[in-house]
């Protein structure tokens, strides 16, 4: 290359690029609550392999949004939502957090779906000192003072399972997951339950996201012949896993699958004739019978579609705005550390019943359900949990649970 | 030259500007930057000036941005305790590849040097056996996919899909802090200013040359009495060490390293500016990485669907009129319409 | 089947015996034994596919024999891969030069001259020009373009330049495929007058089928034929034998027709 | 029949015929000769139109056919057998034959009995892979290809170079029986001089990328000609 | 030792999803020297097409499958057409012009069919399996396995036995001597690429048995697909079979004796080693190179 006369003109070109990053410095929004208006975050992928999940998140945060802004607002200022992407990528996740929170100066951010998405936007939010509400079941272990987590910790969802299937006299099962830390804390959580409980665990198998290939596994859960298998894939495996499974003639009357990273949405991917009999675990089904849920339902189809489904993480997107909102309601401001203070004890009649917000770890009491996957891709509520279940992040109240944190 | 040399003056002069003019987000962002320009250096030496096109580049970006991790959390972490994720995953004593870690010294050196011998033994094997072409593209891609799959099972080591997260200092600098993070984005500059100077005089040394030839005449240089397999291999394992710094460097910029940044798909990204900014001129790869990167930033912010869009016409765009990219384009218009006579071919 | 000269084997810089080099089936070099002497300048010619370039990439090592050997001042060079035979004292240009386009001139040899430097030589910026380049830029007639991209050159110039980065390697055995393939006349006379200056220092083996440059600067002439060496003596013995003019004129038919 | 004009034509940087001129009338066998290396393969290549001119035109029965693919100047009715004797190795020799037919504008089966009517012993090696057979037959299958597209003008680059003795006879009577029987009209590269001097109507010398002298068939005996061709 | 021979079927079965998706690539790359990354985005065509289709008519599933290859088929011809022509000669480029267009298939998947994955339901009659060697094999598995023996059989019929395949493999091993007898190269060409996309979407269909649809479908499959063909060898169709059969084996082995993790990581390692051995893979086509 006549690299001596192309470099001449050539950092040349370097000078639009960085003039353009250097001196184009949006201006920020000003405060979150200025004027009429209190601006919220909403930071989901929109784009990626995580925006099949997250996007109906973000649909229902935006109509509770809508919802709560047709009632008159908060402290009678309208919210506006500025919606960023995750783009299904961690340090973006991070990136946009960071936008919203110093360039926006919206109030409160909700969103993330992945657990790696909360790790990464952790310490924004911590050094800000900004709030984020997260709306997913989760591995637990975790309480950070600026995050609410709005979705299942794992005494509110595989607990209760776990419960569920020794109450039905499961005691061999097989462990399949997607190798990363939801999987394994799951598992991990799942061994020591097994080993109180004298349940014999046959089989933990954990295979790379996105894989698509599931005969050996199968076979190796043919071979082991448990009576459940506990499921923690993520994502596209799951269909490909379904799939498998049912031509390999493992029923769900022989063994059972329990999955808890599989709802309406996903179910409608698998294929319900492939799921169906299988049992799931979350605290959230659509067909949830409460005056809120249908409420919630119709809302939800009337803005997006008669034929979108409703499911689990939706729901606690959705009550997460509402929940955020009665704690601003409550400290008369959008001021993280007030808002922070008066959330303690808030409660809302959200779709799945009565939910209140746990002062100490900012988790949220929720009621545990196990669920039938029907043919119609609809869930089956077949047990709950008598009450709201109070969430332990640490499992700090079961016995069995001591080596774990 | 004194083109070249007023707008090398001007860039300078900006780039220590920003500091001043941005906001410390903004600021972050073109420190995020100019760590992919460090990697699109390497990448147009490689791929520009050796003709190996690497799809694997995240691979090195990797292995750098987790050494430095490494030092990160453990230093955060003291002498006694362990890094947050591997409490979370249950892991109750330092595992033994993480204890050298605990030196600064051999941090920064592993920065160096893993991403380097990585990429030096996987070039002689390959360049040996004269597997080239698209032949080393698709292996190199496949590496990049292997790689993630063995950081993600190795939870307790890597911290899974997660990687490692939350950092607080850098040798001193607390990252919280605007001034922490203005003296991050120094040194990025900085590495990147002396990285492309490396490149530069590597370019114009004998051993650029030779690159070159190689490139454009693999055989013909054996018979000049060369060995293409290792002019080549020394190529790629300095393009691997130039990712691995990048890597090393986008840890306390971005604060963040996980297996999403050294994939298939991001290994491609950085492709992407290299090649709209020309491939073969070094300037131009910086320029390409920085642009498209805001670029990328500005449409996420605004158009977020509309993202791959963009990337990808942009790709088929460039290669379709501009295969030289924007340099070419520079070059050519230059040409047309500079005051410098070109020698039209005799 | 031996040409003139295999008594004295003290001398032979290059001996190629029993060569033998199949492909796909098809022997394309047969039983060939060869042998240059130091300070030669032989012309190899032959019809089409009669082995010649076969045999030099053989030497070289771009192409490996089914059996034979071939000797440089006594060392084997079967098996040895291209660059260490070129560091031993061999070069070769090609048919179709190839020069390094995007360098330039001076570049391009400066290339051929530095293969013996070390590495760490190797990273430094060229200063300069040796003198082995200058006198090779003199050579090949090529001072006035010495920092002009060699792309620009024109098909005749890039022969000379491909000879002129064969020089300044300072090669014991030059081996030159068709140098004068595709040049114009007047071209054809220039590479002619190089070719002379190089051999009174060089041992030097060219493939050629231009007759008129043959006859001009041929001093020992071996003909190939079919995989072997047909004859081998000067051009008047050459053009004398009828084997040879069969080979030419007629074909290995048997019908002579002179 | 085919008329070729002031044609330049180049590998890229390295120019290989200098304003080459060259008549075949129809019903003719214009014979190409040269030694080695003076632009005869190029000048075939550049009638068939693998090698664009640089300047110059070509004619076929009188429609100007310098810028035609070369697949559409096979259908107009011209023939190549390349040097060489090449063929698609790994088809059998039946498909060889086959693929070509499938190609062409009439598509009658019987044009390959026709042609193997020519080289009766490839009907031996039908199912063959090509690639397993000798030069020998793998030139008689070439021309054999050839003569399936029903050429009005066949071009052979050295039919018999590098090719057995006994197969070199049937090669030579099967042109001489095609062009005198036959009719076809014959544009033939060779070296040698037998040949030539046994089969050709007129002759082209070449050297060193020009046409330096043509003539009928008679003056090949002179013996500057000879001087041209030999060694 | 049970498991152990049940792993056989399986890995058959893996062979056959490999066999399938790299099918059509060793047309593109292999014959053509293309590289297409694109490929997986034809896969992705196919199973939408199933997806469309279904409940059309009672055999939609069956009828997809030439659907499929029509669309798949056009959208590469579109592909050769309008882009890829223009740069034979220049594969690295081509890797990357088709990286751009996957993109914006995968965007255009995205905003046609939504993000979340769809449904299509395998036909009644694939539902269920078949009992070898105490091993349940399931019908899905041997609809793919007899898939991908009934597409090599027909590759190879059509490549020996058609007009068209014969002049394809004519272009292949000598283009300019197909020139020479008649054959419009570039026709043959498109035509070619026509065929490897078309091959795309039929392995679409059927992986529409085993695995998700969604518009990030063709990435989990291209590397592998890619592998398999760097393994096989240039534009060889029984170094492909032999390819996917062997890598097939081993990825069944080896997860099945460590995870699915490790496993791939082996295959890719195990690869490396092979070319070690065989540079060009297990058979090299002489003649036409890449690069």
């Amino acid at each position: 290359m006549r690299s001596r006369t192309f470099s001449r003109g050539l950092t040349a070109l370097l000078l639009p690029a960085l003039l353009a990053t250097a001196c184009v410095d949006e201006p920020g929004g000003g405060a979150g609550a200025s004027g009429d208006e209190i601006k919220v975050g909403i930071l989901h992928s929109l784009s990626g392999t995580m925006a099949i999940s997250e996007v109906t998140v973000r649909d229902a945060e935006l109509l509770a949004v809508e919802e709560i802004n047709a009632k008159g607002g908060v402290l009678g200022k309208k919210l506006v939502p500025v919606t960023e992407d995750g783009a299904s990528d961690w340090p973006t996740f991070a990136e946009k957090a960071q936008k919203l929170i110093s360039q926006d100066k919206v109030a409160t951010v909700f969103g993330g779906w992945t657990s790696a998405s909360r790790k990464a936007m952790l310490p924004v939010f911590e050094r800000n000192k900004a709030l984020l509400w997260y709306p997913v079941q989760y591995e637990g272990l975790e309480s950070s003072p600026y995050i609410f987590y709005t979705g299942a910790t794992t005494n509110q969802q595989i607990v209760p399972a776990l419960d569920y299937l020794a109450a039905q006299g499961k005691k061999k099962m097989f462990l399949v997951g997607s190798d990363y830390v939801f999987p394994r804390t799951a598992n991990k959580i799942i061994k020591a339950y097994a080993a109180a409980k004298g349940i014999e665990v046959l089989g933990e198998e954990y295979t790379p996201l996105g894989h698509t290939e599931y005969s050996t596994l199968v076979n190796k859960i043919a071979d082991a012949k448990p009576d459940a298998v506990f499921n923690t894939l993520n994502g596209d495996s799951n269909v490909a896993f379904f799939k498998q499974l049912r031509g390999s003639g493992i029923t769900p009357q022989t063994t059972p699958v329990v999955s808890v990273s599989v709802a309406e949405e996903e179910v409608k991917g698998i294929g319900p004739e492939n799921v169906a009999g299988h049992l799931v675990a979350w605290n959230y089904y659509q067909t949830t019978t409460t005056p809120a849920n249908d409420a919630f339902v119709k809302a939800f189809k009337a803005k997006y579609g008669a034929d979108k489904v409703t499911s689990d993480p939706m729901e606690a997107g959705y009550n997460a705005v509402y929940l955020w909102a009665e704690a601003v309601k409550k400290a008369g401001t959008t001021e993280v550390e007030a808002v922070r203070k008066a959330a303690g004890g808030i409660t809302i009649e959200a779709p799945e019943g009565t939910t209140t917000i746990d002062g100490d770890n900012q988790h949220v009491a929720k009621t545990a359900r196990i669920g039938l996957v029907q043919a119609d891709g609809q869930i089956k509520e077949v047990w709950s949990s008598p009450g709201p279940i109070k969430p332990d992040p640490y499992l700090r109240s079961y016995d069995w649970a001591g080596g774990l944190s | 030259m004194t083109w070249g040399r007023i707008s090398l003056v001007v860039c300078v002069v900006l780039l220590a500007l920003a500091p001043l003019t941005l906001s410390p987000f903004r600021l972050g962002l073109l420190a995020k930057y100019l760590c992919f320009a460090i990697v699109a250096v390497g990448i147009a030496l490689a791929w520009g000036q050796g003709g190996m096109l690497t799809l694997g580049q995240g691979v090195f970006f990797g292995l750098g941005g987790y050494a430095m991790a490494m030092y990160l959390k453990l230093e955060e972490a003291g002498s006694a305790g362990l890094p947050d994720f591997m409490v979370w995953s249950g892991v109750e004593e330092l595992p033994a590849l993480w204890k050298p870690f605990g030196n600064p010294v051999f941090a920064l050196a592993a920065v160096v040097l893993v991403p380097g011998l990585v990429a030096f033994l996987l070039g002689l094997l390959v360049f040996r056996q004269r597997v080239r072409g698209a032949y080393f593209a698709i292996l190199s891609q496949a590496l990049a996919a292997a790689f993630v799959i063995l950081l993600v099972g190795q939870q307790g080591l890597t911290g899974g899909t997660n990687g490692m997260t939350n950092f607080t200092g850098f040798f001193g600098l607390d990252l919280t802090d605007p001034n922490g993070q203005r003296a991050v984005y120094a040194i990025a500059a900085l590495v990147l200013g002396v990285l492309f100077l490396v490149a530069k005089l590597l370019v114009r040394s004998r051993f650029g040359r030779l690159l070159v030839a190689v490139r454009d005449g693999e055989d013909r240089v054996r018979f000049l009495g060369y060995d293409p397999a290792l002019v080549k291999t020394i190529t790629f394992t300095v393009s691997a060490v130039m990712a691995g710094l990048a890597g090393a460097l986008f840890v306390p910029v971005v604060g963040i390293i996980s297996p999403a940044m050294l994939g298939i798909v991001p290994s491609l990204e950085l492709l992407v500016g290299v090649a709209v900014g020309g491939r073969f001129v070094l300037a131009g790869a910086i320029a390409g990485a920085i642009a498209v990167n805001y670029a990328k930033t500005l449409f996420s912010e605004d158009f977020a669907e509309g993202w791959l869009y963009l990337q990808g016409g942009l790709f088929v765009l460039v290669l379709v009129f501009a295969p030289k990219g924007l340099a070419g384009v520079v070059e050519s218009v230059r040409e047309r319409f500079g005051r410098k006579p070109v020698e039209v071919t005799a | 089947m031996t040409g003139v000269g295999s008594p004295t084997p003290p001398a032979a810089l290059l001996e190629v015996r029993g060569l033998r080099v199949v492909f796909d089936g098809f022997a394309a070099i047969d039983g060939l034994d060869f042998t240059v002497e130091e300070g030669e300048l032989r012309f190899l010619i032959g019809p089409n596919g009669a082995g010649k370039t076969t045999l030099i990439d053989v030497v070289t090592g771009l192409t490996k024999p089914a059996a034979g050997s071939v000797r440089f001042g006594g060392r084997e060079l079967v098996g040895r891969r291209e660059h260490h035979i070129v560091r031993l004292g061999v070069g070769r240009t090609f048919q179709t030069a190839t020069v390094f386009e995007e360098l330039t001139v001076v570049e391009n040899l400066d290339l051929a001259d530095s293969f013996r430097l070390p590495l760490r030589s190797l990273l430094r910026r060229r200063r300069g020009v040796s003198d082995a380049v200058a006198s090779a830029l003199e050579a090949a007639d090529l001072t006035a373009l010495a920092d002009k991209p060699a792309g620009v050159l024109s098909h005749g110039q890039r022969q000379w330049l491909e000879i002129g980065m064969l020089l300044v390697q300072r090669p014991k055995l030059l081996l030159l495929d068709e140098p004068v393939a595709g040049m114009s006349r007047s071209e054809r006379e220039r590479t002619g007058e190089l070719l002379h200056r190089i051999a009174s220092t060089h041992t030097v083996v060219v493939v050629e089928h231009d007759m008129e440059f043959l006859r001009r600067y041929a001093r020992k002439v071996t003909v190939m034929h079919q995989g072997h060496v047909l004859r081998e003596g000067s051009v008047a013995e050459v053009q004398e034998d009828p084997r040879v003019r069969e080979v030419y004129l007629g074909r290995a038919k048997g019908k002579a027709v002179t | 029949m085919l008329s070729v004009s002031g044609v330049d034509a180049a590998y890229g940087r390295a120019r290989v015929l200098f304003g080459v001129g060259l008549e075949v009338p129809a019903g003719s066998l214009v014979c190409v000769m040269g030694r080695n290396g003076v632009g005869k393969t190029t000048l075939l290549k550049t009638v068939m139109g693998t090698l664009t001119p640089t300047a110059g035109r070509i004619t076929f029965d009188g429609r100007d056919i310098t810028r035609l693919a070369t697949h559409q100047r096979v259908r107009a009715g011209m023939a190549y057998v390349p040097q060489g004797h090449v063929s698609f190795p790994q088809l059998t020799v039946w498909e060889n034959l086959q693929v070509t037919l499938e190609a062409t504008a009439h598509r009658e089966p019987a044009a390959v009995d026709e042609a193997l009517d020519v080289f009766p012993a490839l009907r031996q090696l039908l199912k063959r892979p090509a690639g397993l057979l000798s030069g020998g037959q793998r030139q008689q299958l070439a021309i054999a290809r050839a003569l399936i597209t029903r050429p009005r003008l066949l071009l052979l680059d050295e039919p018999t170079e590098g090719i057995q003795p006994s197969v070199i006879d049937e090669i030579e009577a099967a042109i001489e029986r095609l062009h005198r029987e036959a009719g076809l009209t014959v544009l033939l590269v060779e070296q040698y001089l037998d040949f030539a001097l046994r089969l050709a109507d007129s002759f082209v010398v070449m050297d060193a990328g020009e046409v330096v002298r043509a003539g009928a068939a008679e003056e090949l005996h002179d013996e500057e000609v000879r001087r041209m061709l030999a060694v | 030792m049970g498991a152990l021979a049940n792993q056989l079927p399986i890995g058959l079965s893996i062979a056959a999803v490999l066999l399938l998706i790299a099918l059509g690539l060793t047309f593109t790359f292999g014959q053509m020297g293309v590289i297409n990354m694109a490929h997986g985005e034809f896969i992705m065509a196919g199973a939408y097409t199933a997806f469309l289709l279904q409940g059309v008519t009672s055999q939609s599933f069956l009828i997809a499958l030439p659907v499929a290859f029509a669309v798949a088929g056009l959208m590469g011809l579109l592909l050769e057409w309008s882009l890829i022509r223009r740069f034979y000669g220049r594969p690295l480029d081509t890797l990357l012009l088709t990286w751009g267009v996957s993109l914006v298939l995968q965007q255009l998947a995205r905003d046609l069919f939504g993000a979340p994955n769809v449904q299509v339901t395998a036909p009644g009659w694939l539902v269920g399996g078949v009992d070898v060697l105490g091993l349940r094999l399931p019908y899905n598995r041997v609809f793919i396995i007899g898939l991908a023996v009934v597409c090599v059989v027909g590759v190879w019929l059509y490549l020996t036995r058609l007009p068209a395949g014969r002049r394809m493999r004519a272009v292949v091993q000598n283009r300019e001597l197909a020139a020479y007898s008649g054959i419009a190269t570039g026709r043959v060409d498109r035509f070619t690429f026509l065929l490897g996309s078309g091959l795309a979407g039929v392995a679409g269909v059927a992986l529409t048995l085993v695995g998700p649809v969604g518009p990030s479908l063709g990435t989990f499959y291209i590397v592998d697909a890619f592998l398999v063909v760097v393994a096989g060898g240039l534009g060889q169709l029984r170094g492909a079979v032999l390819a996917a059969v062997a890598l097939g084996f081993l990825n069944g082995y080896l997860e099945f004796w460590t995870d699915a993790s490790l496993a791939k990581v082996l295959v890719f390692v195990a690869i490396i080693a092979f070319l070690q051995v065989r540079p060009q893979g297990m058979f090299v086509l002489k003649g036409r190179a890449l690069v």
